[in-house]
């Protein structure tokens, strides 16, 4: 257990306690290797299976819906970003939530050490990080690999792992070890490829999506109540999961979500067929920034993107 | 519970292939049947159709990410074609034909399929998946490497042994030993090719995979009594309220489940004439159920609940099995790690109802 | 693409009621003539076009979409076009970079005294839109 | 005697494959209320059309080709024979298009699925009808059956109500029975309305009231799940038994046929072993799950 794991398990259980919060969210160790599952809770005997690794994938603000009253949440930076996001949005008022705020070491990417060292996460016997080194344990031998092989993406691009917004940091602010364009290398090559292939690419990567939706679900940003694609008059798009439809989709979430997203990567993460769904929403986080110089969730006083204009702006495209 | 109740053949006709020789074997089955193999072409570990000369899954191969009931039970598929004309309204049903092979299914996915016949066959026959099923020569193929989340021993499946399958492959290191299940895989053995006798030894060494394979699953669960348990538990809000908490309502575990076949129809129109589809539907979404005026499962923790205990409450009351194989996919691919073993484990104790 | 002689691009333009749609009504009462292209649909303010209307309209086959709507600072609704404007921006770039070509999905400010521009702009989207070709993005083949 | 018997279900499976919808047309529309539609209909093919049977409670699955699939009782009687009837409220997208459907459309229609009405449990029993709105359409058919071979029962009770007056469904059939001696009819609204000089009262109490005997009778109670939630309590305080409660469920449904999931309570599925059933059988789900 380190120190802030510790910290933390302390302030949870304060905060339960003194009755400041109704439930605490925050990670608990997983039923899997290397796998960290959200726990949500309002007993005080679970804080001391709150965990803080590696291995922190999920964007806990999703939830935070799902619990009446005050709640007190644990937050990476990105996380922190979609709550400020969603005060913006007004779908959380700014008192109902205790950011426990955590310098987030930067998230391992499973897929990637498997990629890297040919097996699957369950063969794997250990993986341990030292600073920018982090070792792999497998069959009976140890590979070492730089940090920015191994992280996810979207933290490679993470400008800030430690929340800006909190009620409480524990710990220092980490140092940014990103790589921002290697993060996006795939969106740069994918610019450079014909608009055709391109096209091609994308139909290719929505043929095997099976509409589970998990895109969606796991996405704090997408907390319409009802979405789209649910509705049935008219039917926007048809429930069967042709690579078209599918398509039109994901383009569809991908734009509602601009200027809500704050690429935690959580729909590629939880993409059970591999779509690169980031280089999609990455995508569109460049977008916003390049013409309206915006970045999502880190002003919660900001009006909205999309509420928001300056009289003379992106005019260029318009007859 | 329910057993498979099936002669397995004894093993004095038992034939073996050396697993260079694959290729071949699928070449000559090419010739009757549209052979599917584990791929992983498309970007996600599937059977697909096999391309004639890639035979690298024999290596890579652990079980497919989207299950085989995809190819008895498509993820959409057309039950009627419609035009309308001067006369009406004209119907056209569409038949699945194809003859099919599914080489390399495990244990697991094969007694899903044995399971899910049970719904398809009751009370009126579906034809579309029965067809389908009936067109299809299962080949499994013995798990070497089971997943972490494997469970498939706790609900009587072995990982390297099934009697749910037409013909059964046993890994021996460099071939495969072949056993004839039932008469449609005697029927495919007598077309095969590059085969020879096995030997005792060679049973041996069959026996011993299949043993350590069986050791190699390691995630249990007592499932003695489950389903009174959940049935005592149904009202237990408290308990199913905590289960669910980090639920997404996602439909990954049910769409990669090989037991679930619960599916939506659709229509599509386009100038006058068009089809009726149906596809995969899930219990995780709220539209599920959703009617005009009210929707008996709004709350998440009711999805969920209908999700565990159609598997392990209903199912075994209708059927006499339960209707999960402990693939463990819902398990591996869920993106909060919501465990299906571990919320089994914790149903609690009430007065039996 | 093939490019048949025969082939007219089918066009669907979302209108604002307060200032284009009347000024495309003016350009009609004017007897202007423009390409019979566009087919029109009557929105109350162009800040109602929802990117997902855009890409309705190209999943259907049409071959681009027309936002029209008025003038920075006209808008009926005060803000309505500025919001539009951001939206049909983010959306034209994001489309372009999955592949979709950028002179499917256009833009214009038309007020209700513009029957001119509003023939011009039809005209000048209509032969950028044939000289692309057909919308095959959503064929299956 | 088990209301959920699936042993004798009538199987009508066309050529073969359940799926495949008849083509029926439309001979007749009926305006109940501002929103709901009686639609006539007889099969196109004529040999359908006489080997077709029913019984009263079950219900077909109506296609409108190019929309979808929806599922409605069949309101009509398997006594009157000269066409089929349905009943349709306009809440979707199927009910939608067939709303917009006129005499001599084609429609699709799978059936008859479903078990039935316990008719012989019934028999020379007090029969009480409770209904609500449009979940009038099923207990119709039953009561014309009924009343077709009015010798074969007791005394007949029928309670109905709507929100307001013109919310009131078949008033031709209420004109009817209020006009039929051997019937006790009670037709309720909600709340006051201008123009309604009859009861007002919601269904539940208005039952209450009406205190109709327990003693060899049997309920059969069908309106919106709020209604019947609140109905059975009032029986059970007239001494029905959970045995002599009978209603017919409604669930989103898309097969028809007990394959597609999604229509469940608990084990029992609602298009397979119902829509029929007892009180006795639901009441363990009833709470969660209706």
């Amino acid at each position: 257990m380190n120190d802030i794991e510790s910290k933390l398990r302390t302030e949870a259980r304060n905060l339960l306690e003194q009755g400041k919060v109704n439930a605490i969210i925050g990670f608990a160790p997983g039923s899997l290797k290397f796998t960290t599952t959200p726990l949500i809770t309002g007993d005080k005997e679970d804080t001391d299976r709150l965990v803080i690794n590696p291995f922190i994938a999920n964007n806990l603000s999703v939830f935070i819906h799902d619990i009446e009253g005050p709640v007190g949440i644990v937050a990476k930076g990105c996380d922190a970003r979609s709550i400020v996001s969603l005060i913006q949005d007004n779908q959380l008022a700014r008192e109902d939530v205790f950011i426990l705020g955590i310098p987030c070491p930067g998230v391992i990417d499973l897929r990637k050490v498997e990629k890297l060292v040919g097996r699957d996460r369950d063969e794997i016997d250990d993986i341990t990080r030292d600073n920018d080194r982090v070792t792999v344990a497998v069959g009976g031998e140890n590979k070492e690999f730089s940090i920015t092989e191994v992280l996810r993406d979207d933290c490679l691009s993470c400008e800030s792992p430690a929340p800006k917004e909190y009620d409480l940091l524990l710990g220092e602010d980490n140092v940014v070890v990103g790589d921002r364009e290697l993060s996006r290398s795939h969106i740069r090559e994918l610019e450079s490829l014909p608009p055709a292939e391109r096209w091609e690419f994308w139909k290719n990567e929505f043929s095997r999506c099976i509409r589970c939706y998990a895109c969606r679900q796991v996405c704090p940003a997408c907390f319409c109540e009802r979405c789209f694609v649910e509705e049935s008059e008219p039917q926007w798009i048809s429930p069967l999961p042709r690579w078209q439809d599918n398509l039109v989709f994901q383009a569809t979430r991908v734009i509602h979500v601009a200027g809500r997203c704050v690429d935690c990567g959580e729909c590629e993460r939880a993409c059970p067929v591999n779509i690169p769904l980031r280089s999609l929403t990455g995508k569109m986080d460049e977008i916003v920034e390049e013409l309206f110089g915006y970045k999502a969730g880190t002003d919660k006083d900001a009006p909205p993107l999309m509420t928001a204009y300056v009289p003379e702006e992106a005019e260029d495209f318009i007859r | 519970m329910y057993r498979r109740k099936r002669k397995i053949l004894s093993g004095d006709n038992m034939k073996k292939i050396k697993k260079k020789d694959i290729g071949k074997l699928l070449s000559k089955w090419q010739a009757d049947f549209t052979v599917f193999t584990p791929s992983r072409a498309t970007g996600v570990a599937r059977m697909e159709e096999w391309d004639g000369k890639d035979t690298d899954f024999l290596t890579w191969y652990r079980n497919t990410v989207i299950p085989p009931k995809n190819n008895i039970l498509p993820n959409m598929e057309a039950m009627f074609r419609f035009q309308k004309d001067e006369a009406g309204y004209q119907l056209e049903p569409v038949t699945p034909e194809q003859k099919q092979i599914i080489f390399g299914i495990r244990p697991c996915d094969a007694r899903a399929l044995t399971i899910i016949d049970m719904v398809f066959k009751d009370t009126y026959e579906d034809r579309y998946y029965l067809t389908r099923r009936q067109n299809t020569v299962l080949v499994g193929l013995g798990c070497t490497n089971p997943y972490e989340s494997c469970f498939c021993t706790s609900l009587g499946i072995h990982p390297a042994q099934s009697a749910d399958v037409d013909l059964m492959l046993t890994d021996i290191g460099n071939e495969l030993l072949i056993e004839e299940i039932t008469d449609k895989g005697k029927e495919l053995l007598g077309k095969s090719s590059g085969l020879t006798d096995a030997s005792s030894n060679d049973e041996d060494s069959a026996k011993q995979s299949r043993e350590t394979a069986y050791q190699k699953v390691t995630r249990k669960l007592d499932t003695t009594g489950i389903a009174d348990k959940l049935q005592a538990s149904f009202e237990d809000k408290d308990f199913w309220g905590k289960v669910a908490a980090k639920c997404v309502t996602c439909g990954i575990c049910t769409f990669l489940c090989p037991t679930c076949y619960c599916f939506d129809i659709n229509d599509e129109i386009s100038k006058g004439s068009g089809a009726r589809f149906r596809n995969w539907d899930s219990c995780s979404f709220s539209l599920y159920t959703k009617m005009p005026a009210e929707n008996p499962r709004e709350e998440k923790w009711q999805r969920v609940r209908q999700k565990v205990c159609h598997k392990y409450e209903f199912y075994p009351r209708l059927f006499d099995t339960i209707a999960c194989t402990g693939c463990g996919r819902c398990i591996r691919f869920c993106p909060v790690n919501w465990d299906i073993t571990q919320t089994l484990e914790s149903v609690p104790e009430h007065s039996a109802v | 693409m093939s490019q048949d002689a025969e082939w007219e691009p089918k066009i669907l333009g979302f209108l604002c009621r307060w200032c284009s749609y009347a000024g495309a009504d003016l350009a009609g009462t004017s007897r202007k003539k423009y390409p019979p292209n566009v087919r029109i649909i009557k929105i109350p303010c162009s800040g109602r076009v929802d990117p997902l209307l855009i890409l309705k309209a190209l999943r259907m086959g049409f071959d681009g979409v027309l936002v029209s709507g008025c003038h920075p600072g006209d808008c009926h609704y005060q803000t309505g076009n500025y919001r539009a404007r951001r939206r049909i921006a983010i959306t034209k770039k994001f489309l372009e970079y999955i592949g979709v070509e950028p002179q499917r999905v256009q833009a214009s400010w038309v007020s209700a005294s513009e029957g001119d521009k509003w023939s011009q702009v039809v005209a000048d989207v209509t032969r950028e839109i044939k000289e692309i070709g057909p919308n095959n993005l959503f064929a299956d083949e | 005697m088990a209301i959920t018997d699936i042993s004798n279900r009538k199987k009508f499976p066309a050529n073969g494959n359940v799926y495949l919808p008849n083509i029926a047309v439309i001979e007749k529309i009926i305006e109940e209320t501002a929103d709901t539609r009686t639609f006539h209909f007889n099969f196109k093919d004529e040999k359908l059309r006489e080997q077709f049977t029913f019984e009263s409670g079950q219900f077909g699955e109506y296609s409108v080709f190019g929309v979808g699939e929806a599922t409605f009782c069949i309101s009509s009687s398997p006594t009157r024979r000269d066409h089929l009837e349905c009943c349709v409220k306009r809440v979707g997208r199927v009910t939608n298009a067939l709303h917009r459907l006129g005499v001599g459309a084609e429609i699709g229609v799978r059936g008859p699925y479903g078990n039935s009405f316990p008719l012989d449990y019934l028999k020379g029993k007090n029969l009480v009808f409770v209904a609500g709105g449009i979940g009038l359409a099923p207990l119709r058919s039953l009561i014309w059956n009924v009343l077709d071979n009015r010798n074969d029962y007791g005394n007949i009770d029928i309670i109905y109500g709507a929100r307001t007056p013109g919310d009131l469904c078949f008033t031709y059939d209420l004109d009817a029975w209020e006009k039929d001696s051997s019937v006790k009819m009670t037709t309720t609204i909600d709340r006051e309305h201008e123009g309604w000089s009859g009861r007002v009262g919601f269904v539940p109490q208005v039952l209450e009231q009406a205190a109709p005997s327990a003693k060899n009778a049997a309920a059969i109670v069908c309106g919106p799940p709020v209604m019947i939630r609140f109905t059975f309590p009032v029986l059970e305080k007239l001494g029905f038994t959970p045995e002599q409660m009978i209603t017919t469920l409604e669930k989103r449904m898309k097969c028809g046929i007990g394959k597609c999931g999604r229509c469940n309570i608990g084990d029992l599925y609602v298009c397979r072993d119902g829509p029929v059933f007892s009180f006795a059988q639901i009441k363990d789900f009833i709470s969660s799950e209706y």
